[in-house]
């Protein structure tokens, strides 16, 4: 199948390395402490964080540092066959334990010794890139709710299609069975926390592919960034003195 | 409360600042560099299709088996391919019995991104039957003993079983060309399973504030590190899977870096699994010598007749089992062992326990 | 009259040997330790080891063992796991946490309590041990001095042993390896006979070295380990 | 926009943006800059030795915000007051809690804190007032004083050396909290200030507003000393209390009784927070009695008030009353 056009245009009309258009909105659910709803074009993520608070379950408190916990769920409407899916599946409990893993590499968890902090992130809306997507909801979310962090966590994704890097894969691209790096990185610091690959590739083309997504996780920053800042004027204006 | 904390690993803040501080002076606590693997053995059962693997105080148990099953429909030409994975508390108190944890899923997953996405075997040619009749691979991965790194052992275990595995072979007959023959072992050759090329696992730990990167990490190591990256590559230097689940974050050059190691370490591990694939393949062909000396086979003769001639007429047509689940469980049909135990393996092949005796009333009304 | 010890003292024994028949014994006292019961008239072993005797009437197996039984006068190493109000629980590889109370330590009153984080490496005896309750560690010798006790410092590493070979280590004579690399090279070690030790020296290959060497030295003989020895050192050398 | 499920008409949309843009350039005037988000660099100047302080770190010699908020500097510490989060207790704080377990001799109370408040049965005034020994007996009695999800006010004592947060009731003014609402908004916009009780005299109502972001509004009780009339009468003996016991159950019901009135005004100061906290504007008496006022002047129905004319009008008057305020300065 052709995923690059000989003009160079991909299926959904974008550039190799052109991104999705991003949307970001704080304080979607009113109850969590921190909030987003994140869209990669039609990727659509509702991420919301609670904490830190009490441990619930005393027997898993750690004494010098907050316990992190995310559950990570789709949404039976959110692919176009609406399937039923078991909870818990091995692919789901996985990337909960990537996503929790990769928001514990920036929480300064030792400020919060003996509390728990719980992200949930929910996907409306896959259109591949959901792992990227919720990474980046978590990130947005756990800021809203005012959680220390040494550095935002961007993701974006990138593949090898028809021999052509290809930027921010949605799910046909995705479902080409073709080969998938998933990037996750703390911008400030420049450091890969996340990486995650399928299928074989060379390595130096490896090594472009990964560039090529590194490349989009700063522009992903870039945006989450503003929406911070604009976010954070905004309440400070309002509030008044 | 008391319970967790007899179950979990304690470090002593000695060991955690000693790992650090002589990683500093490239030295590791076992003796070894950053940059050295462990001991690796690989053994083999008695049977096709299991293997043992030993990486250091590290052991894992792998068993392939197959079963002939319907595809899924979107892929009706394609043979299944799973991975289970058992992580008994017998193996290291802190996991738990029952339910898989996190990382009894997280190990599945790895090996299992990195031997199925890279289409590692050919699961077109486990075809039986386009639509009907594949044969699905099973994989059952067996922590013996967590000494650390158990990604790369269990990886390499499951490499080594599968290079070693066989299924009975089949040939489909009859008028309208759906009728079955599982053919017993001492009858055809087994088949081996066609593997494209050799992903191996290779896992880094990056340890401390300067995130030193260690190859191979025992447990205390993982205890202490603060990220790893499993790299999984094939002889030809194709990355086949990454996995870096958060944790510290690393240099992009540091990752090509360990790339460029992994690579050098996949060829060292393969040409191990290789070699002792071919000694096993070697043994197995003199066992085969040994198995159809005479002497032996006399006193089973006549019961051995009967049983050919058994599975010649138990041939059966797929629109009749179409609703009963068809399993072979090969590895019972590659032991030649007595011929009671044959016969039962063979009725096996072709139908589910259960149903063998009203399948077999039900024959004899058809004819 | 003077019983004569059982004929089977230094020897290895097994679950089930019966080493003394009370019923042809005059009217003695015996002291049982670990490893022996007495069953109607007789007494008999309970684990597999070598049986010990100590004048008059003292008898134990000894054996090597993973885990350690507390018991009390041991010198052992523990490491803090939990911080309560009135304890820090130590592990000190027995069946139950031990019990370190805040207060028994050199002049230690209510305001001097000491912080130890969670893991911090304590040498320790053992001040009681009954079964059904979790021991009770001291950091004090009997006079109230801190003695040797305390936290050892924060370098070095704990090695894991067997029971049988942090006994050796402590033994007379000495252990030949610990002894032969002692001469050799400059390092510090504390032993707990619960199988823990402690090894600390400038260069953390020292401190690899001397560790490793000690544990490779339970499986040989007494004249492997001379042999290992001498290579060992030759290498170093080298 | 954040926390707006109003359903606004296109004049009211209009009318809301004008006056939140007034309030945007009356204060970025003030500390337009001082903004930050997570992971941005805080400009300092090293030579003069800098302390950070909460929401900073150190990253490569760089002073680096580690939460959203804005940048405070006092002398040379250096700070970033974070927005929404969790409260951040400081001792003395006066605080509103809800009791979650009563356990041997202290009480849980939930505080919107990472962790949950310690209430000790010996750091507080019990209903007799007197400082005594705390018995068995009145530990047994515990649940006669707070109960599971009893509301209650009390002040930060400290922190006690694991990390737990300390609280203590010893005055008349603390205690439990009855006929009255509970309202939980963002503790940001509440500041600490000299008197967080307040006493609506007008309308018959307390108000308290709790440091934690939780504000109590109810029914004003006077603080009374209890013990000296509970001395004065002793226990009564059983026969006598079966006697009284209709004429003591209806002085009860007199004393549960809250009038009408004072129901309505203790909901329409409820909502009025309400919509404040929804605007996000900083919570203080003032405001809430110019928006109850609002309210009254305009003939707006109790309901009405959490609607979104009302909303739209509560901008409008709070740009107003800034910048009146702004212009006085000037």
């Amino acid at each position: 199948m052709e995923y690059v056009s000989p003009e160079g245009l991909r299926l959904d009309g974008r550039r190799p390395m052109e991104m999705r258009q991003l949307r970001a909105e704080l304080g979607a659910v009113s109850r969590a402490d921190g909030s987003a709803v994140f869209e990669m074009g039609n990727t659509k993520v509702i991420a919301a964080v609670y904490g830190p608070r009490e441990v619930q379950n005393r027997s898993q408190q750690i004494n010098d540092k907050a316990l992190i916990r995310c559950e990570y769920t789709m949404a039976n409407f959110s692919t176009g066959d609406r399937m039923r899916k078991p909870k818990g599946d091995r692919r789901s409990t996985e990337i909960s334990l990537v996503i929790r893993q990769t928001m514990e590499a920036c929480i300064m968890t030792h400020l919060m010794p003996r509390s728990q902090i719980d992200i949930f992130v929910q996907v409306l809306q896959a259109d591949g890139g959901t792992r990227s997507a919720c990474i980046n909801a978590a990130t947005l979310a756990l800021a809203d709710a005012g959680i220390p962090m040494c550095d935002l966590v961007t993701s974006c994704s990138a593949g090898y299609l028809n021999s052509t890097p290809l930027l921010d894969l949605n799910y046909v691209e995705d479902s080409a069975r073709g080969p998938d790096v998933t990037v996750g990185i703390l911008p400030k610091l420049d450091k890969v926390t996340l990486l995650q690959m399928d299928a074989k590739l060379p390595m130096d083309i490896f090594e472009n592919v990964m560039q090529l997504a590194t490349e989009g996780c700063k522009a992903v920053a870039n945006y989450i960034r503003e929406v911070l800042l604009e976010n954070t004027k905004q309440l400070e204006n309002r509030r008044g003195v | 409360m008391e319970q967790r904390l007899a179950n979990s690993l304690i470090m002593t803040v000695n060991e955690k600042k000693f790992i650090e501080n002589a990683l500093v002076s490239d030295i590791r606590v076992d003796g070894r560099r950053p940059f050295d693997y462990r001991n690796l053995t690989i053994r083999f059962g008695s049977e096709d299709g299991s293997s043992e693997v030993q990486l250091g105080k590290t052991q894992v148990l792998a068993f392939v088996t197959g079963q002939l099953v319907q595809p899924y429909r979107d892929r009706p030409n394609e043979g299944t391919f799973a991975i289970y994975t058992e992580f008994s508390p017998m193996a290291d108190p802190s996991f738990e019995p029952g339910r898989p944890g996190d990382s009894a899923i997280e190990l599945g997953r790895i090996v299992d991104r990195g031997l199925r996405e890279s289409r590692a075997v050919d699961t077109e040619s486990l075809c039986v039957i386009a639509g009907k009749l594949v044969w699905s691979i099973r994989i059952d991965l067996h922590i013996i003993d967590n000494g650390g790194n158990l990604v790369d052992a269990a990886n390499i275990a499951a490499l080594a079983a599968l290079s070693t595995f066989r299924r009975p072979e089949c040939t489909i007959g009859g008028e309208d060309g759906q009728e079955l023959t599982v053919h017993p072992p001492d009858v055809r050759e087994p088949l081996p399973l066609i593997m494209h090329h050799f992903p191996v696992a290779v896992t880094f730990g990056f340890i401390g504030k300067e995130n030193i990167v260690v190859i191979d990490p025992t447990h205390y190591e993982e205890e202490v590190m603060g990220g790893s990256l499993t790299a999984t590559l094939n002889t030809n230097g194709d990355v086949c899977a990454i996995q870096k689940a958060g944790g510290d974050g690393v240099l992009q050059s540091v990752i090509m870096q360990c790339l460029r190691i992994a690579s050098v370490k996949a060829g060292d591990i393969t040409s191990k699994i290789k070699s002792a694939v071919e000694s096993y393949n070697t043994q197995r062909a003199l066992r085969k010598i040994k198995r159809h000396n005479p002497s032996s086979a006399v006193s089973n003769a006549a019961k051995h007749n009967e049983e050919s001639t058994q599975v010649n007429t138990e041939t059966k047509s797929i629109q009749q089992s179409s609703d009963t689940n068809t399993s072979a469980s090969t590895h019972d049909v590659t032991n030649i062992g007595s011929p009671e135990q044959q016969s039962k393996t063979l009725k096996d092949a072709v139908k589910p326990k259960h149903k063998k005796r009203k399948k077999s009333t039900s024959n004899a009304n058809a004819s | 009259m003077e019983a004569k010890p059982s004929n089977l003292v230094d020897q290895l024994v097994v679950p089930g040997d019966v080493i003394l028949d009370l019923s042809n014994m005059a009217n003695q006292t015996l002291k049982l330790s670990g490893g022996l019961r007495q069953d109607g008239d007789s007494i008999c072993v309970m684990k597999a080891g070598k049986l010990r005797f100590m004048k008059p009437n003292k008898y134990w197996v000894e054996s090597s063992q993973k885990r350690y039984v507390p018991s009390a006068g041991d010198n052992v190493l523990g490491v803090v796991v939990d911080t309560k109000p009135e304890n820090f629980l130590v592990d000190i590889k027995g069946p139950a946490l031990a019990f370190l109370p805040v207060l028994s330590f050199e002049g230690g009153t209510r305001r001097n309590i000491p912080k130890f984080e969670v893991g911090t490496l304590l040498y320790v005896s053992v001040v009681s041990a009954n079964p059904g309750m979790n021991p009770e560690l001291s950091c004090m010798d009997v006079n109230g001095k801190a003695a040797e006790y305390g936290v050892l410092k924060e370098e070095g590493y704990m090695f894991e042993s067997s029971t049988g070979l942090a006994r050796s280590l402590l033994s007379s004579p000495p252990h030949p390896v610990l002894e032969g690399l002692g001469k050799k090279l400059s390092f510090e070690i504390a032993v707990g006979i619960n199988g823990r030790f402690w090894v600390n020296a400038l260069q953390s290959s020292t401190v690899i070295l001397v560790g490793n060497a000690i544990q490779k030295s339970e499986s040989l003989s007494l004249v492997q380990q001379k042999i290992y020895l001498e290579k060992l050192l030759k290498s170093i050398q080298l | 926009m954040r926390g707006m499920e109003l359903s606004l008409n296109h004049t009211q949309k209009l009318r809301l943006q004008r006056a939140l843009e007034s309030l945007e350039s009356l204060s970025s005037g003030t500390n337009s800059n001082a903004s930050v988000t997570v992971a941005d660099s805080i400009p300092v100047n090293q030579e003069d030795g800098v302390l950070k302080g909460h929401g900073t770190t150190d990253l490569d010699g760089e002073v680096v915000a580690t939460v959203c908020g804005v940048i405070e500097r006092v002398n040379k510490l250096v700070y970033v007051r974070t927005l929404r989060a969790r409260y951040k207790p400081e001792v003395g704080d006066i605080i509103v809690g809800r009791v979650l377990e009563v356990a041997p001799k202290r009480w849980r109370l939930e505080i919107n804190f990472s962790q949950d408040a310690v209430l000790m049965l010996s750091s507080m005034n019990l209903p007799d007032g007197i400082q005594r020994r705390r018995t068995a007996v009145d530990e047994l009695n515990m649940r006669s004083i707070f109960e599971e999800n009893d509301v209650v006010s009390a002040e930060v004592r400290d922190f006690m050396r694991d990390g737990s947060l300390q609280l203590q009731a010893r005055s008349q003014k603390y205690g439990k909290l009855e006929r009255g609402q509970l309202l939980t908004i963002s503790p940001y916009l509440v500041k600490r200030r000299k008197q967080h009780f307040h006493h609506l005299e007008k309308y018959g109502i307390d108000l308290i507003l709790g440091c934690n972001g939780f504000i109590w509004v109810g029914e004003h009780v006077e603080v009374k000393d209890d013990m000296v009339e509970d001395e004065h009468t002793p226990t009564k003996p059983d026969a006598k209390s079966n006697k009284s016991q209709i004429s003591q159950s209806l002085e009860e019901q007199e004393q549960t009784y809250t009038p009408l009135e004072t129901r309505q005004y203790i909901c329409r100061i409820a909502n009025a927070i309400r919509v404040l906290s929804t605007l996000g504007f900083s919570i203080t008496l003032d405001v809430i009695l110019e928006i109850l006022d609002l309210s009254t002047k305009n003939g707006i129905d109790i309901h009405e008030m959490l609607g979104a004319e009302f909303c739209v009008l509560v901008a409008e008057k709070e740009a107003e009353r800034r910048s009146l305020s702004t212009r006085k300065k000037r």
